[in-house]
């Protein structure tokens, strides 16, 4: 029962924490908003990180909290699942936003939204606990929306810019249509099982395998499988898939804390903690499992291959977190779910910290973002630039940094998968090593190195940022170097996850378990070399030889337009859906409702009986020939009527 | 009812045949004229025609009393009226006719069609001599008014009052509608009169006696 | 034969009000005076008083009959009869300011509004074809003559003239219908005509001419399509007080000539009426409705809307049992009253040079005078047949018993068409509430128009709201004029 | 049962009736103040006489509960009989609650008739609570019509510009159906032999074809005022012309009049006809949802927007209604509720908007929140609730019949499901153009913010919304018992 | 022997005369009245027909009454004649249409 209390405590301090902080913030001023937001999330953090010791040790929990409501023979309950995935979740996500924090503190100081921006990082907190605590289907889906909501409240943070709140439109229309796929894979579970709870669905799901649907139009359908898509539905758009990924890069026009919290670390990790969670039943469907891989494996190269034209130093970031997202799709179709949460955590990490990194520039250049107007930036910033770099390396997968690890067991993986697809994925990563490697280092080159190509004001007032932004990047900088080597052997051989997440035979590979034995075999494995010659071409192209990219640029002209226009799904989307949909809906307003019902129907009715009634009006003459005709003429009538009927 | 029935002989019947062949005939043929004819003042004597005709249709019917009543009734009272208004009227009949031709057609179909359904109707069988033969007649002591008299009297007693209010009604009625009180003609007030008092009638003037002579 | 047996007693009320219609008429040659009122309109009250508790006295008696079978008395004469001598002591009432405004108010009509009442009485209580007539024919000259007497009126002498001209037809149309029926049955009287029944079937031709053609003076009576085309234009030419003598109580007797010719007389050939009579009613629902939703005048208006509420009226005679019967009975009675009180309320709002009678008085009623505009609301919803008004009762009542007789489609068709009823109904209230006191209205500084007497307005309130607030108590009133129809049929 | 609770029912419906002529009679502007009092205190005290009805109600059965009962026509065995159960209760609270809200709603803003205008929301309250109570054909069909004459006259008297052809659009409209209904009980009066026992119509049995024409009559009514495609367009011009008191009515209770008609009466008396329509049902009901959603997507009136997503919304309801499923129709019962408070509330945002600025146009404004913060704090979470985020009430209806449907049939969940996207489209690109952007006139930087009786009548429908949003269960419990009972009876063919 | 059936010809003939003659005339108010004399005619036709056909005197009753009631009516008819002819000058039937729509 006290640990009930304790789980309960974990998302329940958040909602306070933003409760306070964002609704009472007007009244108890900057100073407290922020503490209570602080305190709040630093307690859940706290207390996260000694329920994942404790699970460490064994004690899981699956329970109810409260009954939310009954339908029929279901009862729709909230509760909480912990064990050894949600325990890591739960730290990577407390411990991160806790930084988050802290950091905003600086990078907000001067913003007039400031406790209402605790506010909101508080509540995400709170909705992102929810997520990955919920033992149910149900309560998930209520903080994955939850997290949807907070992460639109964010990116039109700034309501004021018109971009900004254009992108939190289409961030949360975007993840609606992946709702739209969740919650029907929900309807889905539940019309096959009858529960929601994860642990009665998944006891289920063997014996369910053989279970097919038949479609009204004669169609079947294996049941497993449409419930794996509609799932990958949601999580495609949680996890910024190709192609409903279009939102992610706008997503940007948050305040920058925000991008590296949600849009880098947790939330639109979602997605992958689902698959993960859902292992059991993705492992009975080699349909999905194949659909997942190639999903992923397009994200992975796609988006790198997009991120190398970026000039926006967050859309770089932005568009190495969708690619790194593939990454962990691929993982999981690959089946290696262990891989894709370990790749996760410490993706989290670095990316954190490249964002918080980027932010830190950001502030620097007083809210400048063009890289093109950078460079030189070392001098000035000297923690920023280290921890940078920490950073891009671990991005680029460089041993012995974080990123090389979770990166080299996804690659493994999908060598070793035998999921079809399996092939096209595994070149997909590879090349997308390159492209990581390049477009990170093209970043800090950009930023750090060369010629300052600011203008004057700006130069002059270059500083590095205060304590608040410089301690979380250091804070963060640790974990994104050490947190591979640590958890690798753990996540590899299954023991972190345990049993809450499948871990099929031969999925992650019987390569190298432990950290040493990686780091040794990485010089005789291709990423590694193909992550330094990213690197190489990165220093190349940007600090020895300038004038090489826009020659290339210039014989890739196509090419590049392409890819600054992102392969076209934005003007897709804007063509086909929003403006085809207002369309529709012009012209079913115009000629449907006004012009056919209303026009026609009521109002043609209408017109019809006033037409009828002036027109027999005239009828009544005046004259009283014509009445007394009436009469005859009705008497007649009836008259004939009674006798030849 | 007085008197006995008295079977009419076949002779009798042929020469009431032919009577009533002629009077149904100009009856009928008058009936048209009345509202067809463009003087009003004609029309009205067809209308006095047909009246008789129809009073003489009912002596063969033996409704002797009626017959009388009819003549006295509508000849003497009713067409008197009408040929005293049209002609108080003075009505411009130069301009009566215009149009009237071209309904013509149309009433001579919705008239034929109501008649022919009619007689239709009328021929069916119904009322043919076989299902209701022509009673015999009554006696010579038979009086019809008497036997009307004895009804109107007793049984219809109700009706016949009702039918004194009515001629009450139609005397306030066409008094009231068409009396005008003109200023400038006198009229007895009945109110004052019955209001009046002595010193209203009389007013003594004290006239002083004696007097001496205007010159 | 002695006086026992005429039974007078029942045709007491008929005969007190005659009487005193003759007195009045006297007294009025005595005391005629321009400035007071005189004696002779309290003296009309109350007589009609005196006739409608003397009626009233009878509900509960047996059915009898009187003056050698001439007149039937039944409680649903009796009721009938009440309600006629209230319906014109109401009249009467709302008649006075306006009628003397106009120098209608003499004693010539009072004494024909009695002798009107008489007439009405008598077709009630009829059981005869000769009373029928004679009573049909003293109401309709008491109608002309007092329609005509406004002289200087052009509108009212075409009035006159033309429900005079339709009025003599139809009364043609409807005896000769009575002499066919006289042939076929050997009898005026009621009782015995539909004893005839016996061996007189509708193979009979003749005997379906004669039906038809007393249905069709019964159809004109009631102003029913195809014979409704005098509605509209005496209501509009008649002056208002006039218009609401015509339009609200006539109705009640020509209900029971309905009930007495149809129901007793040609009862046993139900079949050859009843579709005679679903055609009608379509048609006057349908009719009325349409044509006045383009009038402007709203004393037109009402009469096209009489002629629709004929045409449900008509639905209740369909089934040709008790039951239809007091639902129309139901219809009639509640349709009366609702009469009187749109007509009042017309009559209130006119004055001595202004008639307001077109839709446009209307306007802005509610900032005028808002207990008007209330009642007038009341009027209008329970024209529309609205609940909780007192007409929508009345329509529930007559819809039920048609869709008994299996009238389906003549009840859907009706109810579609009282849809298009609602909206000129709606349109009076629009103007009412809706619409402002704008520059169109003659009064600019807001003046308050006429100020009707407070007794006369407590009068009208009582009528008006008498249709909301019988709600609660409508299943008595149902149930008690239903009781009235219990042992109804020829004695 | 005692005294009390033997006549509850009566008390809820004419107490506010009956305070309504009271307001009434206070008579002209000059005694505002005293009619604005009276009218809040009469509301206020209904709502509570109405708790009982909750606190009282037996879980555990599905019979009518506080059923009084007395003759009142007896010639056609007419009764006035009252009575509720778990689908009706709700209604009835939801009627209570939300009178009190526009009372508050209207308490500055009307200043003309404001005795008229309090009365008539009054009276309304009872006759609608007297819908969801009757058990009587004919008393239902009173109350329904008579429902009708207040809410014409709001419409008309106190609407905006185009109000005259909304209200006489409104009234005719729902004229036309319920006439038809007319009819339809006539006929069953008939078929029982006499009885206008709704619980009677329910046990009789018809034929298949009689149980169509039946369920057709009924359909006619309801469809109108619930209102289905394609006989809504009078819901779009009533809601915009109407105050905002009126719109909040409109939107919240009597558009579950008809929902609940379906319930009440057509689904109980025609059960096999229900099935078999059912697929058009459903039809019309998705048609609704998608191409009402789309219409609402390009609305440039704030309140035709959410006049439409109300439409777009009642679709869930009837699609639940007609799946015959426990979860589908429970959840379009808790939709129903939900949608009262949620449609109720975004009226009463436009209507805050619309009292300073006399504007509807979304054009009209933008930035909002830099002026008007709490005001927008409100405004999205009600639009969040609109577009059914979990945590609100707006979320439980819609998932539940998302999950109903699609246990029966997944392509009609699949298309009601596009709600979440298109749904969520229209309602926040709205407030993105109300609330968000730059501030774009003078006129909008002179806003002020809420006034402590706007935020208190907010605060209290969002309370409501939260509520049922995170805690659904215990209004489930109410209808559980009664759901069962219907569906049992529906699944029984009566042919 | 003359059929009762004749006596009711010649009824059915007046009657559609007269019937015809009231919408025939249009010009003159005071034929229509005279058409509305022959229409009552008619009717007493039948009735002093049937009377007589079916041995009964209360058609001749029924008569009687009709001719006063008729008398009664053409008196009133003839005053509202008057009535008219004094405020419109004319009895032109054709001028009777102030009152329509």
């Amino acid at each position: 029962m006290s640990r009930q209390i304790l789980y309960l405590a974990i998302p329940l301090l958040c909602l306070f924490a933003a409760i306070i902080s964002g609704l009472l913030g007007p009244r108890i001023g900057r100073v407290n908003a922020h503490r209570a937001a602080i305190g709040g999330v630093g307690l859940a953090f706290i207390l996260s990180s000694i329920v994942a010791i404790d699970v460490y040790f064994g004690n899981t929990f699956n329970g109810t909290v409260y009954t939310w409501a009954t339908s029929g023979d279901v009862r729709f309950e909230v509760g909480f699942l912990i064990d050894p995935l949600s325990a890591v979740m739960m730290v990577v996500v407390t411990f991160v936003s806790l930084m988050v924090h802290i950091y905003t503190i600086g990078y907000m100081a001067e913003d007039p939204g400031y406790t209402r921006f605790f506010g909101y990082i508080a509540l995400f907190t709170f909705a992102m606990l929810m997520l990955v605590m919920s033992n149910n289907f149900l309560q998930l889906f209520f903080g994955w929306e939850g997290v949807g909501l907070v992460s639109y409240l964010l990116i039109g943070f700034w309501y004021e810019r018109e971009s900004a709140i254009r992108a939190n439109l289409k961030a949360f229309l975007v993840n609606r249509v992946g709702d739209f796929g969740f919650l029907l894979g929900i309807g889905a579970v539940l019309a096959l099982f009858g529960s929601l709870d994860y642990a009665t669905v998944f006891a289920a799901a063997p014996s369910s395998e053989g279970l097919s649907l038949v479609d009204p139009f004669g169609n079947e359908w294996h049941w497993i499988t449409v419930i794996c898509l509609l799932l990958f539905v949601g999580a495609m758009g949680k996890s910024a898939q190709v192609p409903l990924h279009v939102w992610l890069p706008d997503s940007m026009e948050g305040p920058t804390p925000i991008s590296a919290l949600i849009h880098a670390a947790t939330m639109v990790t979602a997605g992958i903690f689902l698959i993960a969670r859902m292992s059991p039943l993705f492992e009975l469907s080699r349909t999905a499992l194949s659909v997942v891989l190639i999903i992923g494996a397009l994200t992975a190269l796609l988006m790198a291959l997009v991120a190398l034209v970026q000039t926006d130093i967050k859309r770089v970031v932005a568009y190495s977190t969708l690619s790194q997202l593939g990454y962990m799709t691929v993982a999981l179709g690959a089946s290696a779910y262990s891989v894709a949460i370990f790749h996760l955590a410490t993706h989290a990490f670095f990316k954190a910290l490249l964002f918080l990194a980027a932010g830190s520039v950001i502030i620097a250049m007083h809210h400048e973002q063009d890289m093109r107007r950078m460079g030189g930036l070392r001098k000035s910033m000297p923690i920023t630039y280290l921890t940078c770099v920490i950073g891009s390396l671990a991005l680029a997968g460089v041993p012995p940094f974080a990123g090389f690890f979770s990166k080299d067991a996804i690659i493994e993986a999908v060598h070793l998968s035998t999921t079809p697809g399996a092939g096209f994925a595994y070149v997909a990563v590879l090349v997308g090593v390159v492209l990581t490697a390049f477009y990170s280092f093209r970043l800090v080159f950009m930023t750090f190195h060369g010629v300052p190509r600011m203008d004057e004001q700006t130069r002059s007032h270059l500083h590095e940022s205060p304590r608040v932004v410089t301690v979380p990047l250091i804070l963060l900088a640790i974990p994104s170097v050490i947190a591979g080597a640590l958890l690798v052997e753990p996540a590899l051989t299954g023991t972190l996850f345990g049993s809450s997440v499948v871990t099929p035979e031969g999925s992650v590979g019987h390569g190298p378990a432990g950290a040493l034995a990686m780091l040794a075999h990485a010089p005789f494995s291709a990423p590694l070399w193909l992550a330094l010659a990213g690197i190489l071409v990165a220093w190349l192209f940007y600090c020895a030889r300038p004038e090489w990219p826009g020659w290339v640029a210039k014989r890739l002209r196509v090419v590049v337009w392409v890819l600054e226009h992102k392969f076209g799904f934005d003007e897709l989307y804007q063509r086909v859906f929003a403006d085809g949909s207002r369309a529709l809906g012009e012209t079913l307003w115009r000629w449907g409702d006004r012009r056919l019902i209303d026009g026609l129907m009521v109002n043609g009715t209408a017109a019809v009986v006033v037409r009828a009634s002036v027109l027999f009006r005239r009828v009544q003459s005046g004259l009283v020939y014509h009445y007394a005709f009436a009469m005859i003429i009705g008497l007649v009538g009836l008259m004939s009527w009674l006798l030849f009927r | 009812m007085h008197g006995q029935r008295i079977q009419p002989t076949d002779e009798q019947m042929s020469f009431l045949q032919i009577v009533f062949y002629i009077f149904a005939a100009i009856l009928i043929g008058a009936s048209i004229m009345v509202v067809t004819v463009r003087n009003p003042v004609r029309a009205a004597l067809f209308l006095v025609l047909a009246f008789f005709n129809a009073a003489c249709l009912w002596m063969t019917l033996e409704a002797e009393f009626l017959a009388i009543a009819l003549v006295l009734v509508y000849v003497g009272a009713v067409m008197v009226l009408f040929l005293f208004v049209i002609m108080m009227l003075d009505i411009d009949i130069a301009q009566m006719r215009a149009g009237f031709t071209n309904y013509l057609p149309l009433g001579i179909i919705v008239a034929s069609v109501m008649a022919g359904e009619l007689i239709l109707v009328m021929l069916s069988g119904e009322f043919g001599s076989a299902q209701m033969p022509r009673p015999g007649g009554h006696g010579e002591t038979y009086s019809n008014t008497e036997a009307l008299g004895q009804l109107i009297y007793t049984d219809y007693v109700f009706a016949f009052e009702l039918a004194a209010i009515i001629l009450l009604v139609a005397i306030i009625a066409a008094i009231t509608l068409t009396l005008r009180r003109r200023p400038q003609t006198r009229y007895q007030a009945p109110e004052e009169q019955v209001r009046v008092r002595k010193q209203d009638r009389l007013r003594i003037v004290q006239l002083p006696s004696g007097k001496e002579d205007d010159a | 034969m002695t006086l026992a047996q005429l039974n007078l007693s029942i045709v007491g009320p008929e005969i007190v009000v005659s009487v005193m219609a003759c007195v009045i008429l006297i007294v009025d040659l005595y005391c005629k005076s321009p400035r007071r009122a005189g004696p002779i309109y309290p003296l009309a009250l109350i007589t009609l008083m005196a006739g409608a508790v003397l009626s009233f006295g009878q509900w509960d008696q047996p059915s009898a009959l009187a003056l050698n079978g001439l007149v039937i008395g039944d409680p649903v004469a009796a009721i009938l009869k009440a309600a006629t001598c209230l319906g014109v002591a109401g009249v009467l009432l709302y008649s006075r300011d306006y009628a003397q405004a106009r120098g209608l108010w003499r004693g010539e009509y009072l004494v024909l509004a009695l002798f009107g009442a008489v007439g009405m009485m008598t077709m009630i209580g009829a059981n005869h074809l000769l009373t029928i007539y004679v009573g049909l024919e003293l109401l309709a000259l008491c109608l002309y003559a007092m329609i005509g007497m406004q002289r200087d009126s052009v509108r009212a002498a075409e009035a006159a003239m033309k429900y005079f001209i339709l009025g003599a037809l139809a009364s043609g149309v409807l005896l000769y219908g009575m002499s066919l029926l006289y042939g076929l049955t050997g009898s005026l009287a009621l009782p015995a005509i539909s004893a005839a029944s016996a061996s007189l079937t509708l193979d009979s031709l003749p005997l379906l001419v004669a039906i038809a053609l007393i249905v069709a003076g019964l159809l004109f009576k009631l102003g029913a399509v195809p014979f409704h085309m005098w509605v509209p234009d005496v209501y509009d030419g008649s002056a208002t007080a006039t218009t609401l003598y015509l339009s609200a109580v006539p109705k009640l007797a020509a209900f029971a000539i309905l009930l007495r010719l149809l129901g007793v007389g040609l009862g046993d050939w139900l079949t050859a009426w009843q579709d005679m009579l679903a055609v009608a009613a379509v048609l006057s629902i349908a009719l009325g409705n349409i044509i006045a939703i383009a009038q402007r005048n709203i004393k037109r208006m009402l009469a096209y809307s009489t002629i629709s509420h004929m045409g449900f009226l008509l639905l209740g005679f369909l089934g040709g049992n008790v039951h239809g019967y007091s639902a129309a009975l139901s219809y009639v009675v509640i349709y009366a009253t609702v009469t009187l009180g749109a007509f009042g309320i017309i009559l209130v709002l006119s004055d001595s040079e202004f008639e307001s009678d077109t839709l446009d008085d209307f306007k802005g009623l509610n900032q005028r005078h808002p207990w008007l505009a209330f009642l007038m609301l009341i009027v209008m919803f329970s024209l529309a047949g609205i609940p909780p008004t007192a007409g929508f009762f009345a329509k529930l009542l007559v819809l039920q018993s048609a869709l008994e007789s299996g009238f389906v489609g003549t009840v859907v068709f009706a109810v579609l068409l009282a849809v298009v009823g609602a909206f000129y109904y709606l349109r009076v209230v629009k103007l009412m509430y809706f619409d402002s006191l704008d520059d169109t209205v003659t009064s600019p500084e807001g003046e308050p128009g006429p100020t009707p007497r407070r007794s006369f307005l407590w009068v009208l309130s009582a009528n008006i709201l008498l249709l909301l607030g019988i709600t609660p108590w409508v299943g008595s009133l149902v149930d008690w004029l239903s009781t009235a129809l219990n042992d109804f049929g020829p004695i | 049962m005692s005294w009390f609770d033997q006549h509850l029912l009566s008390l809820v419906i004419w107490f506010p009736v009956l305070g309504g002529i009271l307001v009434l009679s206070t008579g002209s502007d000059r005694n505002a103040p005293v009619a604005r009092r009276l009218a809040l205190g009469i509301a206020i005290t209904s709502f509570i006489l109405s708790l009982p009805l909750w606190t009282r109600f037996r879980l555990d059965t599905a019979a009518m509960q506080f059923v009084e009962r007395q003759p009142w026509i007896d010639r056609f065995n007419v009764h006035y009989h009252l009575g509720i159960d778990g689908i009706a209760m709700p209604l009835v609270l939801l009627t209570t609650f939300l009178t009190v809200i526009v009372v508050i709603a209207g308490w500055q803003v009307i200043r003309e008739r404001v005795a008229q205008y309090f009365a008539s929301f009054l009276i309304m309250e009872g006759l609608m609570i007297g819908v969801f109570c009757s058990l009587d054909g004919v008393l239902f069909y009173l109350f329904w019509e008579a429902m009708l004459i207040p809410m014409f006259l709001i419409v008309g008297v106190w609407g905006g510009p185009n109000r005259v052809y909304a209200a006489i659009k409104f009234f005719l409209y729902t004229l036309l159906g319920s006439l038809l209904m007319l009819v339809a009980l006539l006929y069953l009066y008939n078929a029982t032999g006499g009885s206008f026992n709704i619980l009677t119509f329910a046990q009789l049995p018809l034929d298949g074809p009689t149980q169509l024409m039946v369920f057709l009559a009924f359909f006619a009514a309801f469809a109108v005022k619930v209102p289905m495609v394609p006989v809504h367009t009078w819901l779009p011009d009533a809601h915009v012309e109407a105050p905002t008191g009126g719109s909040v009515i409109l939107a919240a209770i009597t558009l579950k009049m008809g929902a609940y008609g379906f319930l009440r009466l057509a689904i109980p008396i025609a059960p096999d006809a229900a099935h078999q329509l059912a697929p058009l049902v459903i039809a019309l009901s998705l048609v609704a949802v998608i191409y009402i959603a789309l219409v609402a997507l390009v609305q440039q009136d704030m309140k035709k927007l959410i006049a439409y997503s109300s439409i777009s919304h009642m679709g869930f309801v009837t699609l639940g209604f007609f799946i015959f499923d426990t979860r589908a129709m429970e959840g379009a019962l808790v939709q129903m509720i939900s949608h009262g408070f949620v449609s109720g509330a975004l009226f009463l945002c436009v209507g805050v908007l619309y009292d300073r600025l006399h504007s509807r146009e979304i054009a009209s404004y933008g930035g909002v929140v830099k002026v008007m913060p709490v005001f927008s704090f409100f405004l999205v979470f009600f639009a969040m609730a609109n577009a059914g985020l979990p945590g609100t009430s707006g979320f439980v209806g819609e998932f539940l019949v998302i999950l109903g449907t699609f246990s029966v049939n997944g392509w009609y969940a699949a298309l009601a499901a596009v709600t979440l996207v298109v749904g969520a489209a229209y309602t926040l690109w709205m407030v993105k153009r109300v609330a968000f952007g730059p501030v774009t006139s003078p006129a909008v930087a002179q806003l002020q913010d809420l006034s402590g009786r706007e935020t208190l009548m907010l605060l209290m429908v969002a309370a409501g919304v939260l509520a049922l949003g995170l805690w659904p269960l215990p209004l489930l419990d109410v209808m559980h018992a009664s759901v069962d009972n219907l569906l049992a009876h529906a699944a029984v063919s009566k042919l | 022997m003359i059929p009762l059936s004749h006596y009711l010809v010649v009824g059915a003939l007046l009657f559609a005369i007269s019937v015809v003659g009231i919408f025939l005339n249009r010009k003159n108010l005071v034929i229509i009245l005279m058409a509305i004399e022959l229409l009552l005619l008619a009717a007493n036709m039948n009735f002093v027909a049937f009377s007589h056909y079916l041995g009964d005197l209360s058609g001749q009753v029924f008569v009687f009454f009709i001719l006063t009631v008729a008398a009664a009516e053409a008196a009133i008819g003839l005053a509202i004649l008057i009535v008219l002819f004094r405020t419109r000058r004319s009895i032109n039937v054709q001028d009777l249409d102030r009152l329509r729509g």
